[in-house]
């Protein structure tokens, strides 16, 4: 099933940080058991400022700067929603669900089920994602795909404004452990978003970028305004590109994807992430189990390189895929 | 004497008395399921938690009914004491669809009671640290007074987890107490030969927090030092650590050999037991009818447990998604 | 490339576990700054006794017992490499690595990259994987797949005790990092092992199980047995089935596979992990990417249920292929 | 007294004048990237260590060649005193081929240098702690007679991979010493409002090791203190914690504005300035020939870096296996 939040409200032009902001706040305002910790967050407002403000109007108690220790974070938050809080916890880094895999990928996601259901994880953990100028190999990473694998979590990857708004006020209210992949290089970008409290982008329902006939393009986070870039280059040249983006990974709405596919015959998917066994595998696998016989070509990858992230700014860029590539690989793809 | 503290009137006997009557049952349950699986086997782990009931009851004698507990991995009594049913901890241990976890995540190690405040464990250890320290988060925030125990063993007391929890719980004086049953072996390994320091209490100083050394074949010692630390947490005044004294009787799990130990126990031998401790302090026939008693009791729970059935497999596929 | 180790010198009829504690004797016999360090793995000789007897030869500064440390265990490992030594590290379950999620795949798998290449790792991270009988959701998972997505592990995925041995002593001797997944299943199976301290088996290199001409079936690990199982069954209904084996999934010997898939038409990728983005989607991926047009049928997978591993003996193998459940499989997808 | 134990006879006077040369050069080559950071503006981040070179220097003098380091995110100033090339150093913060990681793992962190025993940093605070002990660990075992010392912040001590590998490597007694900058930040934090104790040496008990504490705006007494734990460490009897007392003079990362700050260190002002304390104990024509000499090979090494090329992208794909 498809969104078109373009139906909904009245419009504002807002930030994407700004946005994911505004829904904390209102999300603390709604429901006196969510609180926010992390490095950071309070008397700086985060070290992208993506919480500026909150400790001000909900304070010290709600708001709470921890000290350099991610399982706490992580690990602290599941526990507090076993207390019958909901913690909202940032990470400074994505890279960082690493130095609290344990909390993150056993914790949160199978608690529940190995205490026989007794129990429900509402936790999100927010996880600045993607490149970003020269943070390097351990402060840049697409790790959504390690989340996809282990059952249990939910994943989104907003890459609009509206969708990071709309995406985590509903990760907020999921009784289910979230984790919420902000990209880093979308912080400044703006974009419309629907001006209501009660304005909520559903978890497992894709969004149509942009319709097009004669090839799909599934690409998450920075990768839809490239994937989008590439379609108006493309469209001149006679290829009409449709550019789906799933927003959440967990659930997926294969559907969407699918649909398209039967329609346009071809699918790449472009991701910032490693290429190997990333979730373009596994959107590549899942759509030639159910469209094979749809498809007039082999599902291409367009990915991050098969290397730890660089730091050099400009060497970064190299390592995940450009405008050029997607235009390049879709021309090449278009033509068998 | 903190005891009086204890927030309900029953006199020391009352309660040395009721603390018995767990921690016989415990006992009982300890040598009817290592019986069931000696003779039967069944599918998984057992740790036995022999020898170790005493503190186990007496630390959780002095929470209230509300408090939280995160317990380890040695038997089953921390849930019994905190008023689990006996059939449903039996059910999980032999993966029956009446255990708390419906057969599915039980074994010996993931019973969970919502109700009771039975909040499970983690199957890696020192993971109860953070959860803990987060539990106790929430009560701080919520201000609903309880206060969270977490169980773990010398062993477990090495993980990271517990230098992160334990620095911010002290900061935040979140209301959790941390009991530490130091039996001497983490599995195979001496907790001498892999401690800098002889023992675990004497890392509490680090954490600005008070480090009580109890012995744990000493129930109502325990009960003393615990409820003086949940006071304390339940206050607003922080964490405390409780190093409980004590040995394990037996292998690591079930059916350890332990050949890398040499003073191992003789079989059936319990020195210093906690059982014996508190039973020469009750008149034989009061003893005699709560052993007869409780042995009943566990009898019967466990032959309920024998007789429910299997989950259905399907059930693997419930309870990943709220 | 594809090497039959049947081809190497005299055979002798070895247990996994067996030939495991060959292979670590042997190296610590060749190479003086070869050492072990792990829980239990001395005096116990291990919780599964695979370092029998090594502790008695070598000596307790070279096979250590350690604390309950994972983070130590594993980036004590990548510090003592970097000090110039080999070390060879036991994790108790292979689940625990996401106890030192920071250390395998940040430390281990990018150190060198992110100084300018000049140290080698030379670390071997032995991981008890996979279901054993209730040793629940937390002790029981199959995370290759993790490690694959992650660029710089190399990954073996042993199946049997020639592979067991000949891959063992291969990363022993890599100046790469690798996660050697010992499935805790296989321990106790039998087969003839190469009776040479010479013999190595390459990475990279797939082994074809057994040959077939109307059915690929790619599997690791405890499903390589269950699909040659399978295999047998559906034989005399003239479907003959051809079995490979990866036996490392980083580097992955895809020309192998993709050259079967060539001859058979059809691919079915079998695995113990959970099925959403495991490595069956990342074969499967790169098949149709490879072979699209040698496929008659799209690539199926048999995979692990997309849950957390139940800890009851009876419904943690329910939730993982069984021999009835290839042969269904194959059977649907060879009438495709 | 314990400088007479270090390892060579030069006077405490010359000792005293190299570690200047050190610190002062270290300053100078802060001032010129903070400079070239304002007016050009570079990718990625930059951590100075600007007041904090003395002890930085001062350590690292204790150390033989031949002992390896794990570095803080501090500047560059413990690279550059370890014998690493400051061109290179420069390099590597330009994103230049010239960079001991070939503009490649660059930026302000990851420079590395195997022939000087430099051994890098990882990107996650605390990783140093696990890979100290394990190259000590190393040593102990090649008998190869070398320390590591590893240095960490304030803010890094609260991580879990502390209390893991400072409890092995005292109980297997590895030749690592850990140093604590204590700047008083962990970027907003403030040290006394995130650690349960005064000191992060007040730790020390805890792994039964000695804590020391030093006035780390004093490079002698740095020096000293370092000297000691190290001829321990090579001696063979374990670790030692030293927390080096500073202060973070700008903000986190040059660009911080420290809107979380009330006590901004007024710009220009170093109070307590290691320079100037090593400077007064040294004759003004030698320490002015010493200030030009260092002043001029910064600005070489730094035009030198400039000059350097970029790498080329196919870099990228460079190092991922050995
Ligand atoms: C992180 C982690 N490492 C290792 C294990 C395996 N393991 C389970 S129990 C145990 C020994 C625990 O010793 P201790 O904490 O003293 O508890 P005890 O068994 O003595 O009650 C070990 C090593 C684990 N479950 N989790
Ligand atoms: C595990 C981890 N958490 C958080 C960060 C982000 N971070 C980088 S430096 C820093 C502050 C460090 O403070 P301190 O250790 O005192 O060093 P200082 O910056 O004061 O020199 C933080 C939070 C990180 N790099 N790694
Ligand atoms: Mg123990
Ligand atoms: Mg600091």
């Amino acid at each position: 099933m498809t969104t078109l939040q373009e139906s909904t409200a009245t419009d504002r032009i807002t930030g994407y940080a700004r946005a994911i902001n505004e829904a904390l706040a209102e999300e603390l305002r709604r429901d006196e058991r969510v609180f926010l910790m992390g490095q950071d967050i309070g008397k700086l407002g985060g070290v992208f400022g993506l919480t500026r403000g909150l400790l001000e109007e909900f304070g010290p108690s709600r708001v709470r700067d921890t000290a350099i220790n991610e399982t706490f974070i992580v690990g602290g938050a599941a526990g507090a929603a076993l207390g019958g809080a909901i913690p909202v916890v940032e990470l400074q880094f994505a890279d960082f669900v690493l130095t609290a895999a344990d909390e993150v990928f056993h914790k949160l996601a199978k608690w529940r089920y190995m205490h026989g259901g007794q129990f429900t994880m509402p936790v999100v953990v927010r996880l600045p994602s993607g490149v970003v100028g020269g943070a390097g190999a351990e402060h840049s990473q697409s790790l959504e795909t390690l989340a996809m694998h282990i059952p249990g979590l939910k994943v989104a990857v907003p890459a609009t404004p509206a969708d990071a708004k709309g995406l985590l006020k509903s990760a907020v209210r999921d009784p289910n452990p979230v984790l919420f992949f902000e990209h880093k290089g979308l912080y400044r970008v703006k974009g419309p978003v629907p001006d209501s409290p009660d304005f909520l982008v559903p978890f497992g329902s894709a969004r149509v970028a942009r319709p097009g006939s004669n090839l799909t393009v599934v690409a998450t986070g920075l990768m839809v305004g490239r994937a989008l870039d590439a379609a108006e280059q493309l469209a001149p040249q006679g290829i009409d590109v449709e550019v789906i983006d799933p927003r959440t990974l967990v659930p997926l709405d294969i559907d969407t994807i699918v649909a398209s596919v039967e329609k346009t015959h071809r699918l790449m998917v472009v991701h910032e992430a490693s290429r190997t066994a990333g979730f373009g595998a596994e959107i590549s696998a899942q759509v030639q189990e159910r469209a094979f016989f749809a498809l007039d070509a082999p599902v291409w990858r367009v990915c991050g390189s098969d290397t730890p992230l660089p730091q050099d700014p400009t060497l970064e860029q190299a390592a995940i895929p450009s405008v050029d590539e997607i235009v390049t690989a879709a021309l090449a793809l278009a033509a068998i | 004497m903190t005891a009086t503290h204890a927030s309900d009137e029953r006199t020391r006997q009352e309660r040395l008395v009721d603390i018995y009557r767990t921690v016989v049952t415990i006992r009982f349950a300890e040598l009817r399921i290592r019986d069931h699986v000696e003779t039967e086997g069944f599918g998984g782990f057992w740790h036995p938690g022999i020898g170790q009931e005493g503190l186990q009851a007496g630390a959780i004698a002095a929470m209230q009914p509300e408090d939280y507990l995160y317990y380890a991995h040695r038997g089953l009594g921390y849930a019994y004491a905190k008023g689990m049913d006996l059939a449903a901890l039996f059910g999980d241990l032999l993966g029956r669809a009446t255990g708390s976890t419906h057969g599915k995540g039980g074994g010996t190690v993931h019973f969970a009671d919502a109700a009771k405040g039975v909040l499970g464990q983690g199957g890696t250890l020192g993971s109860n640290f953070v959860l803990g320290a987060g539990t106790a988060l929430a009560s701080q925030l919520l201000g609903d007074g309880r206060v969270t125990v977490v169980f773990f063993g010398d062993g477990a007391s090495g993980r990271g987890t517990w230098h992160e929890a334990a620095i911010q719980a002290s900061v935040w004086k979140l209301p959790v107490v941390w009991i530490c049953e130091n039996n001497g072996w983490a599995l195979s390994a001496r907790f001498e030969e892999q401690s800098p320091t002889p023992n675990v209490a004497d890392r509490a100083p680090a954490y600005g927090m008070p480090g009580v050394i109890v012995d744990g074949q000493d129930a109502m010692a325990v009960l003393d030092a615990t409820t003086e630390a949940i006071e304390r947490a339940r206050r607003g005044d922080g964490p405390t650590l409780i190093e409980a004294k004590t040995l394990r009787i037996r292998g690591h799990y079930e059916g350890d050999r332990q050949p890398y130990r040499e003073d191992q126990v003789k079989d059936g031998e319990i020195p210093n037991d906690p059982v014996h401790r508190l039973g020469e302090l009750i008149p034989d026939d009061e003893r005699r009818a709560i052993d007869a008693d409780a042995r009943r009791r566990v009898e019967e729970a466990f032959d309920a447990a024998l007789a429910a059935p299997r989950p259905d497999t399907s059930v693997i596929y419930e309870d990943v998604w709220a």
